[in-house]
């Protein structure tokens, strides 16, 4: 009982923040909503006893990817025209499409039968997730980590001044 | 566990759909990441919803959501800097200025 | 599998060093010359250690001659499991890999010596390269001689036929790339062969001898559904089968499979190791750099023949088990080649040519050991004969070197009083009839090249060629096939003759030309080699000793017929009992040996030949000579049989083509012009240009309908995306 | 006296009550919420007239001294100015974002309080990723002080901003990183845990000992993280008058004060627990109650360091700064955490006692300073010779 009012707390101000991140007109407002979503997604995983993920989620979501979006914002500071409005012409075809999406989603999610188990967590949950990226998930391990390697290296070609 | 399954499917829906929204009709790029963002964020939390309900005690589902940081992380490192150097060259980044793909 | 020292896991290494450094020169250091023969050389370094660590281990554990290591690994998938690859050490590769890995490294160290300037290139036209001083395709050829090392190397290491024949047609190949490595060299005499030619014959011959041999291979797979040497030779149920089930040939009547097979692979021996009646491209393949000549057709290629026949040797004995069989056929085209090719190269002028002549008369010794079951001694004579030739193939081309040197000398010093002519005049630095008096000029290349003259002369008791040679004489005495004794004994008298006459008429007397009494020492890279193979060609022999001969016996070892002896043994049919030793033919040998070393004395040692003197030989022989001289005129034999009727036939058949096939041609092409002009006129025009019409207009519609939607932004291609996912999405409750 | 025994006491009293389990457990940590939210504001308080007076004392003044017996009221005779002062809001500023910069300030400072073990199991939540908790609050800090800066609408405040990002983000990799040298060494991320495993050695078994370097290391990237001198840059006032909290006044900014001050203890408490034993002690399995005294004396301890090193050292320049992070402290962290790695591996799997791994760590850390130190004095000295080249030229390399 407390865990289901808990959740619909929580999911109901993630999608409210989420709608803010994608309605707001101002792009740093943007951001913060956007913060407050990572924030309660994090709190999420958390109620779905995967604590690791929560935590890492704040950590690279919030530490990293939200502050690198705002650093992003600030320096392009005023590049959208006061003029020119925060959608592109087609947004009522997005948002008709994007209702259509969930609805048929949702429906389809619903109708699929899934073997429910209720078990408990393992207690060394965290060990084994390490140990299964070092393990059976090694090669996408090392994939992952050249990956960001590799972004690293295109990220500074791409950005610096010639 | 008293939160069933479908609950925690739809709020991942919905959100992917906002972020699909933002992705599809915002003009700024940094927004249009920021959908993006919100999108991976939904297929997270049917990862870990799935693995909680489905598999609870093989943790490949968490493992699967750390792929997907890692993913998300270098994506939004090029996305961004993509985002700068456009900005240099064009002074905006609105999308739909941007359609060099159009012949 | 049973245990075996480690250093055996190594065998599979020793082929790979020389063929890395292939790839590293041909891709990377082409174009640096030091660097790609520095490359080669560590690369031959490596697999001398290696196959000489692998020797030693084998020679230090006797013992497992019962079970050769044979590592192998499933290679390629086949009807039922794999074709396995794999590397086999026995004694008779542990005896290889001694003699191959050191032979390989001295030919290649001397190589880096020897590959100067050439002296057929202008150095005028080439003045960057000529500064150089070394060969414009220097680093191409220690590619090509390295992967020729890596052939000879892996078919030594090699555990089945196939993986043989695959190394065997790589040194093919290789030869060829080698022999006519100066491709560009001409001679003033249109009817001298050109290393471009003599290429060409050399891979064409022994062409004729490998698909012979891969027939063989074939029918050997059907029949024994393996081709691993271990596993076909020691099960003798399986080769009495093949010895006794026959097959009826069109002209030869019924023969056993084994006797087929094995006379089909013989072939192909024949081919390699140029004997009779395929000898033909060895004396002309001399046309490619001297290194070549030792490295192909002295130490390691032409071996390779033997070698495979020795591999084969169950095989063989099993055919000759019931029937006749293959092996008296073998020791006739031994004995026949070694008399034969010996009486040639008594008549040679071409330093180079009767070592040729003499390499052909030597593998003939080793085929005709092989053909009276003289297995043994066989191996012996390859392993000792390849260390001599070696030797005297590097002396003689360190002599050439020196007399080229000499030649180049004069014409630049000008002190020559044919110094006018001398640019038109060709002057043939390899012809021993314009040396003379080199052993004071060069005494270290003399005496080594002395030293294996005396070991090819089987001079008695203190050389090598003399324990291996008198072994396979032993043999054939002991075994009665007096023929063979014969022939061989009087090869030996000949060759003792003309190896002799080689040593009196370059190293004694006057110089005869000016050329000669200015060539200089060879450089050290050219004569430590010469050196270390003089002492295997000397000593080598001490190790394969018999027990029974007097004095010797009790003081050398007989180490290495031993260990052959034993290793022979663990074969069905094959018979490894040594010869009893007797004094007759031992003594006779002897003799004949040492009175061909006095006869060329008497005639070219005694009263040296002055400049431009003839040879006395041919004022003896007259007539004969001249046949000799003219190699039987067997090459010309073989352009009237062969290479005539085949132009004859490729001119007929362009005649025919031009006449009758090109007029059918053009009538056809003709009818259908006419045919196309009136399709054109009455289909084309019409029909087809209206469907061409009405499809491109009907793309300029649709085009013009669905450009509305090429907005050229990402979002809007993403939302035509969202729509075409949510349709097929919708498809799926509808299925 | 076992301090968790009076928790314990509590719930079994309520549970006596009849109340039913849930609600047991909520009252509980709410309680417990309430009793670390006051404590840690009590405790600013007592950090802002201990700063003061040492650094008086350091500097040969006498510090707060009016204010009650050795100034000891001081603080709160500031708070209440502060309270009563103007809260000034700029007309251009983003209101919401304005206002909600300091409250996020202060609420990651708080946050962090819950998972530190002030003695053994006296902890707010004992959660199996305690340390990875600290680095996920940790950086909602810098959020926090990007949306102060950015919403200030003034140009110095944006400068602030800018600085928090590039030096708080530089400076988390090397600190994150040294922080995984205890877990690696304990194999556990829970705070306590990690206390726990430095018990050895009569309760002096503490990571310092074999980890010399990464303690150092954890001081230097701790000065920066807790933006202290010399690594003050965010606020320097010759350079960006006050940084990013330039626009606060009041309430507002003594809130960016107190998270600045709690900050640094939490700073402290974390080295306190990862590298100096946290509450371990002698005689700490026999009286618990000394694990409070124990913890506490570490952090002051470590308190006291920073607040030396602010009193002493003048400032870093910003390139100067940037450079050392990206040049030594993140090489060396990952030449430290790497050795760590590899010779637990090899203690697990060889099996050696752990005074073995110990020494070869100790060994490690001493070889890893000793090289950095010199390449350093060499680097230095190569710089002192050409005088005209800079440490770090601001623009980005050319590759």
């Amino acid at each position: 009982m407390v865990g289901q009012v808990l959740f619909i707390l929580v999911a109901a101000i993630t999608l409210l923040m989420a709608l803010g991140a994608v309605v707001a007109k101002n792009l740093f407002h943007a951001a913060l909503f956007l913060v407050g979503v990572f924030f309660g997604i994090a709190v999420l995983f958390i109620l779905l006893d995967a604590e690791f993920l929560g935590v890492a989620q704040i950590v690279i979501y919030i530490g990293a990817i939200a502050t690198l979006i705002v650093f992003a914002i600030m320096l392009s500071k005023n590049v959208m025209g006061k003029e020119a409005g925060a959608y592109n012409r087609n947004w009522y075809a997005a948002m008709a499409g994007a209702v259509f999406l969930f609805l048929l989603l949702a429906w389809l999610l619903l109708k699929a039968p899934f073997q429910m188990v209720s078990a408990d967590v393992p207690a060394d949950a965290i060990t084994q997730i390490g140990q299964g990226l070092v393990g059976t998930y090694v090669v996408p391990f090392e994939v992952a980590s050249v990956l960001l390697l590799v972004a690293l290296v295109g990220a500074i070609m791409l950005a610096r001044e010639r | 566990m008293t939160v069933p399954l479908s609950w925690y499917l739809i709020f991942a829906t919905a959100l992917f759909s906002i972020g699909f929204f933002g992705v599809l009709a915002r003009r700024n790029a940094i927004a249009v990441l920021m959908g993006v963002e919100l999108m991976l964020n939904a297929v997270n939390v049917n990862l870990v919803a799935f693995w909680r309900y489905l598999t609870p005690t093989d943790l490949s589902g968490q493992i699967f959501v750390v792929f997907v940081f890692a993913v998300a992380a270098a994506e939004a490192a090029v996305g961004l800097a993509l985002m700068i150097s456009i900005y240099r060259t064009r002074k905006s980044i609105n999308v739909d200025e941007l359609n060099e793909l159009k012949l | 599998m049973h245990d075996y020292p480690f250093v055996f896991n190594l065998t599979w290494l020793i082929p790979l060093p020389t063929a890395l450094a292939f790839f590293a020169i041909i891709l990377f250091t082409n174009p640096k010359k030091r660097l790609s023969s520095n490359v080669a050389i560590a690369a031959v370094v490596v697999a001398w250690i290696l196959s000489w660590a692998v020797a030693f281990a084998f020679f230090l554990k006797p013992e497992l001659v019962e079970e050769p290591i044979n590592i192998a690994v499933p290679w390629l998938p086949i009807a039922d499991g794999y074709f396995s690859m794999g590397v086999a050490v026995d004694a008779v590769t542990a005896g290889m890999l001694f003699m191959v890995g050191f032979v390989l490294t001295m030919i290649f160290i001397y190589s880096s010596g020897y590959m100067t300037f050439p002296g057929h290139l202008d150095p005028e036209q080439f003045p960057e390269v000529a500064k150089e001083g070394l060969d414009p395709r220097y680093s191409r050829f220690f590619a090509y001689i390295s992967l020729f090392a890596t052939g000879m190397l892996g078919l030594v290491v090699a555990d089945n036929l196939l993986m043989l024949f695959i190394f065997w047609e790589i040194m093919g190949l290789c030869s060829y790339l080698l022999i006519g490595f100066w491709f560009e060299k001409t001679y003033p005499d249109p009817n001298q062969i050109t290393p471009k030619q003599a290429g060409l014959k050399a891979f064409l011959t022994t062409r004729v001898g490998d698909v012979l041999f891969m027939m063989g291979l074939i029918f050997l797979f059907i029949h024994a559904g393996t081709l691993n040497f271990q596993a076909i030779f020691k099960d003798a149920h399986f080769l009495e089968e093949l010895a006794t089930s026959t097959v009826t040939l069109p002209i030869f009547g019924a023969v056993s499979w084994a006797a087929l097979i094995s006379i089909l692979i013989f072939w192909g021996a024949i081919g390699k190791s140029a004997q009779f009646p395929l000898h033909v491209w060895l004396p002309d393949a001399m046309e490619g750099p001297t290194p070549v000549s030792a490295l192909i057709h002295a130490a390691t290629m032409v071996s390779a023949g033997v070698y495979l026949i020795v591999r084969m040797a169950p095989l063989f004995a099993a055919s000759s088990h019931a029937a006749t069989g293959a092996l008296p056929f073998v020791a006739f085209i031994g004995a026949f080649t070694a008399l034969f090719a010996a009486t040639i190269g008594v008549a040679q002028k071409d330093i180079k040519k009767v070592l040729a002549y003499s390499t052909i008369s030597q593998l003939g010794y080793m085929f005709a050991a092989l053909g009276i079951g003289a297995w043994v001694a066989a191996i012996i004579h390859l392993l000792v004969h390849a260390f001599f030739k070696a030797l005297l193939f590097l002396g003689s081309g360190s002599v050439i070197h020196g007399v080229e040197h000499g030649h180049h000398h004069v014409h630049e010093h000008g002190h020559g009083h044919d110094d006018e002519h001398g640019h038109e005049e060709y002057f043939d630095p390899q012809d021993m009839f314009n040396m003379g008096g080199l052993l004071k000029r060069m005494p270290i290349t003399g005496w080594t090249f002395i030293a294996g003259a005396l070991s090819l002369a089987a001079f008695p008791f203190i050389t090598a060629g003399f324990w291996s040679k008198d072994e396979i004489l032993a043999h054939a005495w002991d075994g009665g096939h007096m023929a063979v004794y014969w022939a061989l004994a009087i090869g030996a008298f000949l060759t003792a003759f003309y190896t002799f006459r080689q040593v009196f008429l370059t190293f004694f007397g006057e110089p005869r030309t000016e050329a000669a009494a200015h060539a200089p020492e060879s450089v050290r890279a050219m004569t430590w080699p010469l050196v270390a193979l003089a002492f295997f060609a000397i000593f080598g022999g001490f190790v394969a000793v018999p027990k029974e001969f007097p004095i010797f016996g009790k003081i050398a070892s007989d180490f290495m017929l031993h260990l052959m002896e034993m290793q022979g043994e663990i074969y069905p049919f094959l018979e490894v009992e040594p010869a009893k030793f007797n004094w007759t033919p031992a003594l006779i040998s002897m003799v004949l040996a040492l009175s061909g070393i006095v006869l060329a004395w008497l005639v070219y040692g005694w009263k040296p030949l002055k400049a431009g003197q003839p040879d006395p030989l041919k004022r003896w022989l007259g007539p004969v000579y001249t046949v000799l001289e003219k190699k039987y005129y067997f090459d010309e034999l073989y352009h009237l049989i062969a290479v005539r009727p085949t132009l004859w036939l490729a001119s007929f058949f362009a005649r025919f083509d031009r006449g009758v096939i090109d007029r059918i041609v053009n009538w056809v092409g003709a009818f259908g012009r006419w045919l196309a002009a009136a399709l054109r006129k009455w289909f084309d025009e019409r029909f087809i240009d209206g469907v061409v019409n009405i499809v491109g207009m009907a793309t300029t519609w649709t085009g013009a309908a669905v450009r509305l939607i090429q907005t050229g932004q990402v979002q809007t291609y993403l939302l035509i995306l969202l729509l075409s996912v949510a349709v097929l999405l919708l498809l799926i409750p509808l299925r | 006296m076992d301090l968790r025994s009076i928790g314990e006491a509590f719930i079994a009293w309520l549970q006596g009550l009849g109340i039913p389990q849930g609600w047991v457990l909520l009252i509980n940590w709410l309680l417990g919420t309430l009793i670390i939210l006051g404590f840690a504001l009590t405790l600013a308080l007592v950090l802002i007239w201990l700063e003061r007076k040492l650094a008086g004392r350091i500097q040969d003044r006498l510090g707060p001294n009016r204010v009650g017996p050795f100034g000891l009221l001081q603080p709160i005779a500031d708070a209440l100015k502060l309270l009563t002062k103007e809260d000034i809001t700029p007309a251009d500023a983003d209101r919401i974002t304005y206002n909600l910069a300091p409250i996020i300030a202060v609420f990651h400072i708080l946050m962090m309080f819950a998972v530190i073990p002030f003695a053994d199991r006296v902890v707010g939540a004992n959660i199996n990723v305690g340390v990875l908790y600290l680095m996920a609050f940790g950086a909602l800090g810098t959020m926090a002080m990007l949306m102060a800066g950015w919403a200030s609408r003034n140009k110095y405040a944006l400068l602030g901003g800018f600085r928090v990002v590039a030096q708080l983000f530089s400076y988390e990799i090397p600190i994150a990183m040294v922080m995984m040298i205890p877990v690696l060494l304990v194999g556990s991320m829970n705070l306590n845990e990690i206390a726990r495993g430095q018990g050895s050695l009569f309760g002096l078994g503490w990571f310092v000992w074999v980890m010399p370097a990464a303690f150092l290391l954890y001081l230097v990237a701790a000065l920066a993280e807790g933006e202290r001198a010399p690594f003050d840059l965010l606020e320097a006032e010759s350079e960006i008058v006050a940084g990013y909290n330039i626009e606060y006044s009041a309430m507002k900014f003594a809130w960016f004060y107190l998270a600045f001050f709690l900050n640094t203890w939490i700073l402290s408490a974390v080295a306190a627990t990862l590298f100096l034993g946290g509450w371990q002690g002698p005689f700490v399995d026999r009286i618990p109650a000394l694990g409070v005294v124990y913890f506490f004396g570490k952090t002051f301890f470590m308190f006291f360091l920073f607040a030396w090193i602010r009193a002493t050292f003048p400032r870093l320049r910003i390139d100067q700064m940037m450079a050392f992070c990206w040049k030594v402290l993140v090489p060396m962290s990952l030449a430290l955490l790497l050795g760590a790695a590899i010779l637990v591996k090899l203690g697990q799997q060889l099996a050696w006692p752990f005074a073995v791994t110990g020494g070869l760590l100790f060994v490690m850390n001493v070889v890893v300073l000793l090289v950095t130190l010199s390449l350093l004095g060499r680097y230095t000295r190569t710089l002192h010779q050409q005088q005209n080249k800079r440490l770090f030229t601001p623009e980005l390399p050319r590759l």
